[in-house]
């Protein structure tokens, strides 16, 4: 066959894996849009949940995936950041930056149960966390750590070298060169990463089973007190997320609508990951522009 | 004068900064080995345990293909043969992968190659959702769809590493994708020009260099699905039909660790020889993800010219 | 910088016979027009050198030359090689590519060993018989004095040679191809002097062969070793004549403060 | 018989309201959790000063928990006694529903009644068509539970009788199960009476139904209690909570609307090695 | 390539004021010895050019004197400024880089605002009044022939402005920071003739109040705007003396050929 004719034949096996790729990803994203968006309603999205009667909604599993997603971010960001860094910039060609690599890819392949339970014996029971959106966010960092690590370190050695130089002979330290210039120019790719890691966040349920708990207590969304155990900003007390909720819904749940309340889960999930999506970028590229003065 | 030649000579205020920066750096790595270390510990200890508390043969767990840990065998030998689940995980791996390797390096080139900034823009978001789909909202289309069509295809109860293997499928799609598409982007943009220019159309530049040259990077991509799919349980569980059976054909029902690991640990009683074993699968599951990984260094290391 | 009458120019006939010509060609990058009507005609087995201040559009015009700019940007007008337009959408590129080829800047080798790096591009072009190849190798290695020095260690990887011995190598890919005519984007602009020279001495050996365009910064290079010179300045050609005459004595205004050093 | 208490007990929590306080983790049975989450949500609405954890796990994290002090109660839908590995002297068992199961099939086998020994031969492997039983000529898919889980430990007592159950395809759920036997043909397994809808066939078996009726007076066999274990005897709040899981409060609503039969209907009672007496 | 001793050279004695000198500099890549023996003094309130082939070494050179070779190569010997050796371990490396600015070769301003740009490291020096801000900005822009251009758009970003002005933007930031002495290494390699020039006026007038040591390929650029100039080849410094007496009279064989272009 000749150099020409096995172009187009490769360009058209080419576009026909793309086509169905997207096909796939159409048929899943609508399988779950359309089972779920007509069930969704303000109702929905603002009663309590139900254990036994039909007409529960996911008022607290969804402030409580949202609230345990910026837990986890506040957890995991500060040790990514602090490790991609340390990879990218400091760190040498030797077998101590193997073994780190090492570690932190393990730590993505984990089955998710194995996670839980650990988090479970060490941070629920050892260190008397409890039931908690705080152990949740800890177990969770285990997943997050090494995608928001390596993209971190990606994002940082993309920048340009000169931008370091730049900083370094005009006296500034290695710290704040890396903190303040080279940093904010690898903020694109470091929000990519995030808006990765977020995805699997809100999707995690094993993990979270054994940390943060399966049962929503109702809070008081009035009660700014972060201490009280009562409050919506408790980080200590137990918070079933919208992912365990679906799982629990399906696995469990006596109520009588669990169909509807999974499959209508299911669509705010993709919806809020959608919104978060979009809307990190957003404000990232807002801020990376304020940042870089461009326009 | 004498001011700047003693402030060269003293420790000034970068000074601090830096020593502050490498504190953190180190205190961050620090806190991740601390916690793999933690795992890893906890992992072997409670894993090994079968083997030496309750003192089953290394050797039979591997190879025996009975799983009954709660009874014993006619020579009055625990009845943990784990040998089916191993299987069945690395069955349904490395088909998903074989599976999926085609379609996520096709939209890789797609991205990287083909598409101006318009197609990838679209792709790319799409990609990152269903990262973040839920495993179990995964395993009940497996379970309301692709379980259906299998056994509409090939009869019997379209339970099994099949089904299992589609559903991962689609799992570790995005995961390969995007890390294969980093790794194309990061083949140098002029190998694409000293191809071109010799000629080669765009095919053989991307199949002859380009993807030659990404092969580490690639590998490395298709070991994370992998790894990803070796790991994933609770989509698995509702498609592969969770029997401690050992396969006999892709249409059977079959058990990975991970499901037979969650589906029991819940039932079993900390220290007791039915949980101790499901440690050990979970043992299996890391010392397998840890060959993965050594792998993927290996490749990366051959891969440099 | 002095203004000079951008529509003014002096373009030489060339005697003998042509390889390659352009015909009003104009290039834009988007909104930008980075060529003016190039009227240019290649002159068989010459050395023609580009010389221009940077961003005066010399490798712009010379990517056009085997339609390496297709995708970058816009070119309108004509090129004619063995009077073809090569620059209508009915030709196919990959066989202009093995007629035309082409040197870069910064030597571009693949991750492979030399000799891959030579034979790659010849399979693609369906000669896989392994004598020929062997032949197609050696011969392009010497063309490009490149043999002596690698004939040992020919599946050594092609990243292990020194810079001058890469750019030298992808002189020898490019032949290997045995292409009509050669052309070179400042192909010694990255290395030591050593190596410019072994270059250079190489460019003048495949002169009997081959037309040899060339874009070079370094005007005693040009005038080193070339037949012909043309002048870029803003996307325009303001003088093309042999290299004596543009060194010695231009007849534009601004060749003469370029080539002098005044310019600008 | 704690049932007949009811009253009073109801009224202490409510007395004692001002002065309770604690911290109860009650951990383990995803079947019980829903019920004790709810009752636990009405309690604290009277005793403020109360916090109570409901969680899930599964009931051999619960009995393993509890026997280890790491929680205060752990939820059960097993015996201690029938669970290797933990101690059951050291636990004090409180029931607080009783659950009946039954076998299910997909409708497409067209099998309603079956006798005990057919069931038994059924999950044992030794039937393996729905014909040899008067049903459709399709072949039988067993799914069974978990190993270890309380249901599969009740079908198997009451029905296996010490018999080995056939290798088969494991849930872990009662949602899952009958999500499969519903969409799978030929399949059968058994679910508690709570997750029966009218897209699965329930059996009954020697022409008994599987009803609540048939449950309280042990004439259908499959069933079982759901415990909360303390670990010795329970004081403080956790006793008063517990006491308010067996009181008419929970027992007449919250345990029916789960789909529970109330411990004080039952006309027998059942000990941990399933010998049935009546109270 | 004509053979040349190497160890033969010709160093001129600086009269009055010196900014900086180094004694018996060595510089190691790894296995590679990239400068031998260098022994130079510059004088205070004069540019200095650097010249010599490409991997000769000037820039590794240029790169010791205020440390940004730091993690990158080995550097035996001294440099000595203020008589303080600042090549010892025990030397506070910021506020020597402080003392001693440097420009690169591609303009790399950050990727902030052009007034971010200046102000950024003078902050973080500790410059944080916004009087005294307002003042080095403007005159440092000033200094670098900026100021007109961008004064009215200061928090534009830094990355739209072309080429040249990035470049006398990074010019700017060094001297915003009132170093004693500028290095620059081949500052106008990248640019195009017109900035070229302006960047050579700047440095001209910035004599007045810095040492200005520079690396550059052109020789014309040399002459026109050094007072002394040395020569490299090879890792060692062949010939330094006054501008004029490097071009138009040099000592050694080896820089006779290099600036005449005979070199190779
Ligand atoms: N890929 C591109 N996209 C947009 N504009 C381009 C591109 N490449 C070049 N240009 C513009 O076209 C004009 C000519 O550039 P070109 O690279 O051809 O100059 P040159 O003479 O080769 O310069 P140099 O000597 O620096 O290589 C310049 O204004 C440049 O900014
Ligand atoms: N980062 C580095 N690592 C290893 N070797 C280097 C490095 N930088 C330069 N070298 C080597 O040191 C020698 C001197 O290089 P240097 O860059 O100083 O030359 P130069 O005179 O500045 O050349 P040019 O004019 O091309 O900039 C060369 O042999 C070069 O290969
Ligand atoms: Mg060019
Ligand atoms: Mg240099």
């Amino acid at each position: 066959m000749n150099a020409k004719k096995m172009d187009h034949l490769a360009t058209g096996i080419i576009y026909f894996l793309v086509g169905v790729v997207i096909l796939l990803l159409v048929a899943i994203l609508s399988y779950i849009l359309f089972n779920g968006v007509p069930d969704i309603s303000w109702k929905f999205l603002t009663s309590a949940a139900q254990s036994f009667s039909a007409g529960g909604g996911i008022r607290d599993q969804l402030f409580n995936s949202l609230y345990l997603l910026l837990l986890t971010i506040i957890v995991s960001l500060p040790i990514g950041l602090g490790a991609g860094i340390y990879l990218a910039e400091y760190s040498t060609d030797n077998w101590f930056t193997d073994l780190i690599r090492t570690s932190v890819e393990v730590l993505s392949s984990l089955p998710s149960v194995v996670v839980g339970l650990f988090g479970y014996l060490v941070f629920v029971i050892k260190l008397n966390l409890g039931f908690s959106i705080l152990s949740g966010a800890i177990a969770l960092t285990f997943f997050n750590l090494p995608l928001l690590t390596r993209n971190i370190e990606e994002s940082l050695r993309s920048v340009p070298n000169l931008q370091r130089e730049a900083g370094m002979s005009l006296g500034l330290s290695h710290w704040k060169t890396t903190t303040k210039i080279v940093l904010p120019a690898a903020l694109p790719g470091i929000l990519t990463g995030l808006i990765l890691s977020a995805g699997r966040i809100f999707g995690e349920a094993a993990a979270l089973i054994y940390t943060a708990g399966q049962s929503a207590p109702t809070v008081d969304y009035t009660n700014w007190n972060i201490f009280s155990a009562t409050s919506f900003l408790n980080p200590m007390r137990p918070a079933e997320t919208l992912a365990v909720h679906i799982w629990k819904v399906n696995t469990e749940s006596v109520t009588p609508d669990a169909k509807l309340i999974s499959s209508a889960s299911s669509a705010v999930l993709i919806i809020v990951i959608l919104i978060f999506n979009l809307g990190a970028r957003y404000l990232g590229n807002k801020l990376y522009k304020k940042i870089t003065a461009t326009k | 004068m004498d001011n700047i030649q003693k402030k060269l000579q003293t420790k000034s205020k970068a000074t601090f900064q830096d020593y502050f920066g490498k504190g953190i750096c180190y205190l961050c790595i620090g806190m991740i080995i601390l916690l793999v270390t933690c795992i890893l510990y906890f992992i072997a200890s409670k894993g090994i345990a079968t083997f030496t508390k309750d003192k089953v043969n290394v050797f039979d767990f591997l190879t025996k293909t009975n799983w009954n840990p709660g009874a014993t065998d006619s020579h009055g030998r625990p009845d943990v043969g784990a040998l089916p689940m191993i299987v069945t995980s690395f069955s349904v791996t490395l088909l998903a992968a074989v599976l999926a390797t085609p379609f996520a390096l096709g939209v890789a080139i797609f991205m990287s190659e083909f598409s101006s900034k318009g197609g990838s823009k679209i792709l790319q978001p799409v990609i990152e959702l269903l990262v973040g789909i839920p495993s179990v909202v995964y395993g009940f289309i497996g379970l309301s769809v692709v379980v259906p069509f299998i056994r509409g295809i090939f009869g019997g109860t379209g339970f099994g590493i099949l089904s299992g293997t589609l559903v991962l499928f689609v799992m570790i799609l995005p995961t390969i994708t995007s890390l294969s598409v980093d790794s194309l982007r990061a083949v140098p943009m002029y190998y694409r020009e000293a191809s071109l220019a010799l000629g080669a159309t765009r095919w053989q530049t991307i199949y002859k260099v380009i993807l030659r040259a990404a092969i580490p990077g690639l590998l490395t991509a298709i070991i994370f699905g992998m790894a990803r799919a070796f790991g994933e349980a609770l989509a698995v569980q509702m498609v592969i039909g969770n029997a401690a059976l050992m396969p006999t054909s892709l249409v059977s029902p079959a058990s990975t660790l991970t499901s037979k690991l969650t589906t029991d640990i819940g039932n079993t009683v900390m220290g007791t020889l039915p949980n101790n074993a499901l440690w050990s699968l979970a043992l299996i599951l890391l010392l397998m993800s840890l060959f993965l990984n050594l792998l993927v260094k290996f490749i990366g290391k051959r891969g440099r010219f | 910088m002095k203004q000079y009458n951008l529509n003014d120019s002096y373009i030489t006939e060339i005697p003998g016979k042509r390889a390659l010509s352009t015909k009003d060609l104009q290039v834009y990058y988007g909104d930008n027009h980075a060529i003016f009507d190039a009227n240019l005609i290649f002159p068989r087995f010459q050395i023609t050198s580009l010389i221009g201040a940077s961003g005066s559009g010399k490798s712009t015009f010379l990517r056009c030359l085997n339609r390496m700019n297709d995708k970058i940007a816009k070119v309108d007008g004509q090129i004619l090689y063995r009077n073809v337009d090569i620059n209508s959408d009915k030709i196919n590129v990959y066989e202009v590519r093995q007629h035309i080829g082409m040197v870069f800047q910064r030597p571009n080798p693949f991750a492979k060993s030399i000799k891959e790096n030579i034979t790659f591009a010849l399979k693609n072009a369906g000669i896989t018989k392994k004598d020929a190849l062997e032949e197609r190798l050696e011969s392009s290695l010497k063309s490009a004095a490149l043999w002596d020095e690698v004939k040992d260690n020919l599946s050594k990887s092609a990243l292990a040679l020194s810079g001058g011995q890469q750019q030298r190598l992808c002189i020898a890919r490019s032949i290997a191809m045995r292409p009509d005519i050669l052309l070179l984007d400042e192909p010694a602009s990255a290395l030591d002097p050593i190596s410019t020279s072994k270059i250079e001495d190489t460019l003048n050996d495949l002169k009997k062969d081959y037309t040899i365009i060339i874009v070079t910064h370094n005007l005693q290079q040009a005038s080193r070793i070339s037949d012909y010179t043309a002048f870029f300045h803003l996307g325009h050609v303001i003088e093309y004549n042999t290299t004596a005459h543009v060194f010695t004595n231009p007849k534009m205004q601004a060749t003469e403060d370029y080539v002098s050093g005044n310019f600008g | 018989g704690n049932g007949s208490s009811s009253k009073e007990s109801s009224t202490t929590s409510k007395s004692s309201s001002s002065e309770l306080s604690g911290k109860i983790t009650a951990v383990g049975s995803t079947a019980l959790q829903p019920l004790v989450e709810k009752a636990a949500s009405n309690f604290q609405k009277k005793n403020s000063k109360v916090n109570i954890t409901v969680q899930g796990g599964g009931s051999g994290t619960g009995l393993s928990q509890v026997q280890d002090k790491s929680v205060t109660i752990g939820n059960s839908d097993i015996f201690a006694e029938e669970k290797q590995g933990i101690d059951s002297k050291k636990l004090t068992d409180h029931k607080v529903a009783v659950v009946g199961m039954a076998p299910v099939v997909n409708k497409d086998a067209n099998v309603k009644n079956l006798t005990m020994d057919q069931v038994k031969q059924i999950f044992t492997g030794k039937i393996t068509n729905w014909k040899e039983v008067g049903g459709k000529d399709e072949k039988i898919t067993v799914v069974n539970r978990a190993k270890g889980s309380g249901t599969r430990a009740t079908f198997e007592a009451a029905v296996l009788k010490g018999a080995e159950a056939v290798k088969s395809q494991e849930q872990d759920s009662n949602g899952t199960v009958q999500k499969i036997v519903e969409s799978t043909p030929g399949a059968v397994s058994y679910l508690a009476f709570s997750y029966m809808n009218d897209k699965i066939q329930p059996i009954s078996i020697d022409n008994v139904k599987p009803t609540d009726a048939n449950v309280e007076t042990d004439k259908w066999k499959i069933w079982s209690y759901e415990h909360m274990y303390t670990n010795g005897t329970a004081k403080g709040a956790t006793a008063k909570f517990l006491e308010y899981m067996n009181s008419a409060d929970v027992q007449k609503t919250l345990v029916k609307d789960m789909g529970y039969i109330s411990i004080q209907n039952m006309k027998v009672q059942k000990d941990s090695k399933g010998t049935v007496s009546s109270k």
